[in-house]
C-alpha cells in the first residue's frame, strides 16, 4: 500500500495532499479482551524530496490521526516535476508514493 | 515515557535496518525525531524542547482553520497559516492533550506557507501553533474547539 | 413481558402509518414532503449529503475532510481487488462488467423471491466463482462497494417494487414496518431519530435525515477509522437502541434497504461517504 | 459484552434494592445528588442527550429544557409517571419508557425526581 499523494501548482505555490494508510496506535488504549496495554504504533517522520534534496518533514507525534492526512504548500518545484514522499514509524516500518506536480 | 523512548530507539535502529535493506527510504528519513518534545506536558516545555528558551513572539500572522465543533475527536481537521517570512519548522500543539505536541512542519526557508492534517483531541481545547522564522520563535493560538460528548448512550 | 407488550405497541402504530398511504409512490412523496418541509431551506438534492445538509457546523469539519477524503485508500484497494482475477481466471467483471452497477441495487428477484443487494451479489459472484465468500460488515467487501459505488457516481437512485408481483409489495411492506417499529430498550424507531429527531442534537451530534439515507453507502466513518456497509451501520444503530441485531445481509435487513432506498429514488447516487 | 454485564449489573442492582422496598431512605440532599448522577450518566438516565439541564455539558436538543420542574409537574406521582412511562402520555414520544422498559430502577427514577424538582 502506497502513500496517496497530489502536487498542484497553485498561486505560485506547489500545494501537496498526502493520505497515509496507518493504525497511528496511541500506546495509550488497552485491548478490550486481554486488558493488555496496545504498544504505540505510530508515524514518526513523512519526509518529501524533491530533485535528490528534502523540501518538507513533518515529525508526527501519536496525536495524528488514524491514516494520517497531510498537506503543506512550498516554493521551489516545477509544473512536471516529481515529488517523493516516505515515512517511517515507530517500529521501523516504511512506505512511499511520489506525485507528479500538475 | 520510558517506554515510548524505547519504541523510538527501537524504531531507528529496525528503521535504519528497514531502509539499508529495501534501498526505498531516503537517507533524511533517519533524521532526528523530537522525542523530547513530544515527551513534554506543557506547551510551553514542549516549545522549548524544540526551539530553546528564547521567549515567543505574539503574532496575528498565523491563522488556524478548524472547526467550531469538532464532530469526532479522532479526527479533527486542522489548518494553519503562516504569514512569515524565512519560516524553519512550525509546531502545532492541543494543550489539553496529555502529551501537546502534535507535529512539527519542517522546511528550508519558506515564507507565507500552510499546512494541514487531521488530528486526535481528547477534550476541548484550543490549538498552539509554535513558528521559528527568520531565527525568531513566534507563537499564537486559535478559538476553542469543542469536542462533541457521544450523544448515543448505547 | 412488558417490553414485548411495547414492541407490539409500536407495531401496531407502524400498521397504522402504512394503512394511512396506499402505495409505495404514496409513501415516497410524504416522506420526501416530511423532510422538505422540515426544512425548507435545503434543496432538496442536498439531503443526500446526510447530517451535512442541516448541519452548517458539521458542514464545514466535513469539507475540510473532502478535501482529500479518507475513503480514496479503500476506493484504491477496492479497484485492485476488482481486478484481480478468480483462481478461475474470471474476475468481478464477468459478473459486473465495468463494475459501475450500484444505481441497480437493491432489487427484488421475482424468481428468487428475495431482495438483492450490491454486497450479497459481490458475495454471491465470489462463491458462484469457487471463491470464499467475503464478511459482510468491512474490510475486502467495504472495499469493493467502495470503488463500484465511486463509478457509479451520478446515477440516479430508482428502486422497483414490480407491480406484477405482490411479494415485492409484501417486502417493501416488511422494510417499511421495520423502520416505523419502536424497537430495544430504548424504544427508537428508526423514523423516531431520523425523522422525528431529525436536525435536533443528541448533546451536540445533530441527527441526520432519513431522505438520501442511502446514497452515500459504503461509509469511512471517523468511528471506524475504515468503510463499513450500510448494513453495519443498521446494526450499530440497533445496537445503540439496545435492541436485538440481525444479521447482516439477512432477510430483515434487506428488506429494510429496500424500502429505505425506494425513499429516496430520484436522488443522485454519491457514495462513498465520510461521516464522523 | 461489558455493556451486557453493566445491564445484568444494574438490573441485579435494581432487584435487590427494589426487594428492601421503600426501607432505603436517603437523606434529601443524598437524594438529589444521586439523582443527579443517574440523571448525567450515559449509561443510565443519560438525559443530557436530548434535555438542556442544570449545569450540564453540552446538551442535546430532541427534548425541551428541563426549568421549573415543580412549577410545571405539581405532582410528583404525574412527573414521577412521565418518566417510568412516557408512552402513556404520548404514544410517539420519543422519550424511553424508563421504568417500563427496565431502564431505570424504580429507587433511580426516584431520585430522577428529587434532583428534578431542584430544577
Amino acid at each position: 500500500m502506497a502513500i496517496k499523494c497530489k502536487a498542484k501548482m497553485k498561486d505560485g505555490m506547489v500545494e501537496v495532499k498526502a493520505l497515509m494508510k496507518h493504525e497511528m496506535e496511541t500506546g495509550l488504549r488497552k485491548d478490550s479482551k486481554t486488558g493488555e496495554p496496545i504498544p504505540a504504533h505510530h508515524i514518526t517522520e513523512v519526509v518529501c524530496m524533491h530533485s535528490g534534496s528534502e523540501l518538507f518533514r513533518c515529525n508526527m507525534g501519536p496525536a495524528i490521526s488514524k491514516n494520517p492526512y497531510l498537506s503543506f504548500t512550498v516554493s521551489g518545484p516545477n509544473v512536471g516535476d516529481t515529488l517523493q514522499l516516505s515515512y517511517v514509524d515507530n517500529m521501523g516500518e516504511t512506505d512511499s508514493g511520489e506525485a507528479v506536480v500538475k | 515515557m520510558k517506554r515510548r523512548e524505547f519504541n523510538f530507539r527501537l524504531a531507528s535502529i529496525t528503521g535504519f535496518g528497514v531502509g539499508i535493506a529495501s534501498g526505498l527510504m531516503p537517507i533524511s528519513v533517519l533524521a532526528n525525531w523530537p522525542t523530547a518534545a513530544f515527551d513534554t506536558e506543557t506547551t510551553e516545555d514542549a516549545a522549548n524542547a524544540l526551539f530553546g528558551e528564547s521567549g515567543m513572539i505574539e503574532t496575528d500572522a498565523i491563522t488556524f482553520k478548524a472547526p467550531d465543533i469538532a464532530e469526532n475527536g479522532r479526527v479533527v481537521p486542522v489548518n494553519i497559516n503562516v504569514g512569515l517570512n524565512n519560516i524553519e519548522e512550525i509546531a502545532l500543539m492541543v494543550p489539553e492533550n496529555p502529551a501537546p505536541l502534535v507535529s512539527t512542519f519542517v522546511m528550508s526557508n519558506q515564507s507565507n506557507v500552510a499546512v494541514g492534517t487531521r488530528i486526535k483531541m481528547g477534550k476541548t481545547s484550543p490549538l498552539v501553533a509554535v513558528v521559528k522564522a527568520d531565527g525568531k520563535v513566534y507563537t499564537a493560538s486559535s478559538k476553542e474547539i469543542k469536542v462533541t460528548i457521544g450523544g448515543c448512550g448505547g | 413481558m412488558l417490553r414485548k407488550y411495547a414492541i407490539l405497541l409500536g407495531a401496531v402504530m407502524a400498521l397504522a402509518w402504512s394503512s394511512t398511504y396506499a402505495n409505495p409512490e404514496d409513501d415516497r412523496m410524504a416522506f420526501e414532503k416530511y423532510f422538505t418541509t422540515k426544512f425548507p431551506e435545503v434543496p432538496l438534492n442536498d439531503f443526500q449529503n446526510g447530517i451535512y445538509s442541516v448541519d452548517p457546523v458539521a458542514r464545514a469539519d466535513w469539507e475540510q475532510i473532502e478535501e482529500f477524503p479518507p475513503y480514496e485508500l479503500a476506493i484504491d484497494a477496492g479497484e485492485a481487488e476488482y481486478n484481480k482475477p478468480f483462481a478461475n481466471g474470471k474476475s468481478y467483471s464477468d459478473c459486473f462488467g465495468d463494475g459501475a452497477v450500484r444505481g441497480q441495487y437493491p432489487y427484488w428477484d421475482s424468481e428468487r423471491k428475495e431482495v438483492i443487494t450490491m454486497e450479497l451479489a459481490i458475495n454471491e459472484c465470489r462463491t458462484s466463482n469457487g471463491e470464499e465468500p467475503l464478511r459482510w460488515n468491512k474490510g475486502k467487501i467495504a472495499e469493493l462497494s467502495a470503488y463500484m459505488s465511486y463509478i457509479s457516481r451520478g446515477q440516479t437512485v430508482d428502486v422497483k417494487i414490480p407491480e406484477d408481483d405482490p411479494e415485492a409489495l409484501a417486502a417493501y411492506e416488511r422494510g417499511k414496518q421495520f423502520y416505523y417499529t419502536k424497537r430495544g430498550q430504548l424504544n427508537f424507531s428508526c423514523f423516531d431519530c431520523h425523522g422525528t429527531g431529525a436536525g435536533k442534537g443528541v448533546r451536540l451530534e445533530k441527527l441526520s435525515p432519513a431522505l438520501g439515507h442511502t446514497t452515500h453507502w459504503p461509509v469511512y466513518r471517523s468511528k471506524w477509522g475504515a468503510v463499513g456497509t450500510l448494513h453495519r451501520r443498521f446494526g450499530g444503530c440497533n445496537r445503540q437502541v439496545r435492541a436485538k441485531n440481525f444479521k447482516s445481509q439477512g432477510q430483515e435487513y434487506r428488506e429494510l434497504e429496500y424500502f429505505l432506498t425506494y425513499m429516496s429514488n430520484g436522488h443522485e447516487l454519491n457514495g462513498p461517504g465520510a461521516r464522523r | 459484552m461489558i455493556k451486557k454485564t453493566l445491564m445484568a449489573l444494574s438490573l441485579a442492582t435494581a432487584m435487590v434494592l427494589g426487594s428492601f422496598g421503600g426501607g432505603v431512605a436517603f437523606a434529601d440532599e443524598e437524594a438529589v445528588n444521586h439523582g443527579k448522577s443517574v440523571a448525567f450518566n450515559r449509561q443510565k438516565g443519560n438525559c443530557l442527550s436530548c434535555h438542556m439541564m442544570d449545569d450540564g455539558d453540552q446538551p442535546g436538543s430532541q427534548g425541551p429544557p428541563l426549568i421549573a420542574m415543580k412549577l410545571r409537574f405539581p405532582d410528583r406521582e404525574d412527573l414521577r409517571a412521565r418518566i417510568y412511562n412516557p408512552l402513556e402520555f404520548n404514544p410517539n414520544t420519543i422519550m424511553p419508557p424508563f421504568g417500563l422498559h427496565n431502564i431505570l430502577s424504580d429507587e433511580e427514577i426516584d431520585a430522577i425526581v428529587e434532583y428534578l424538582y431542584t430544577l
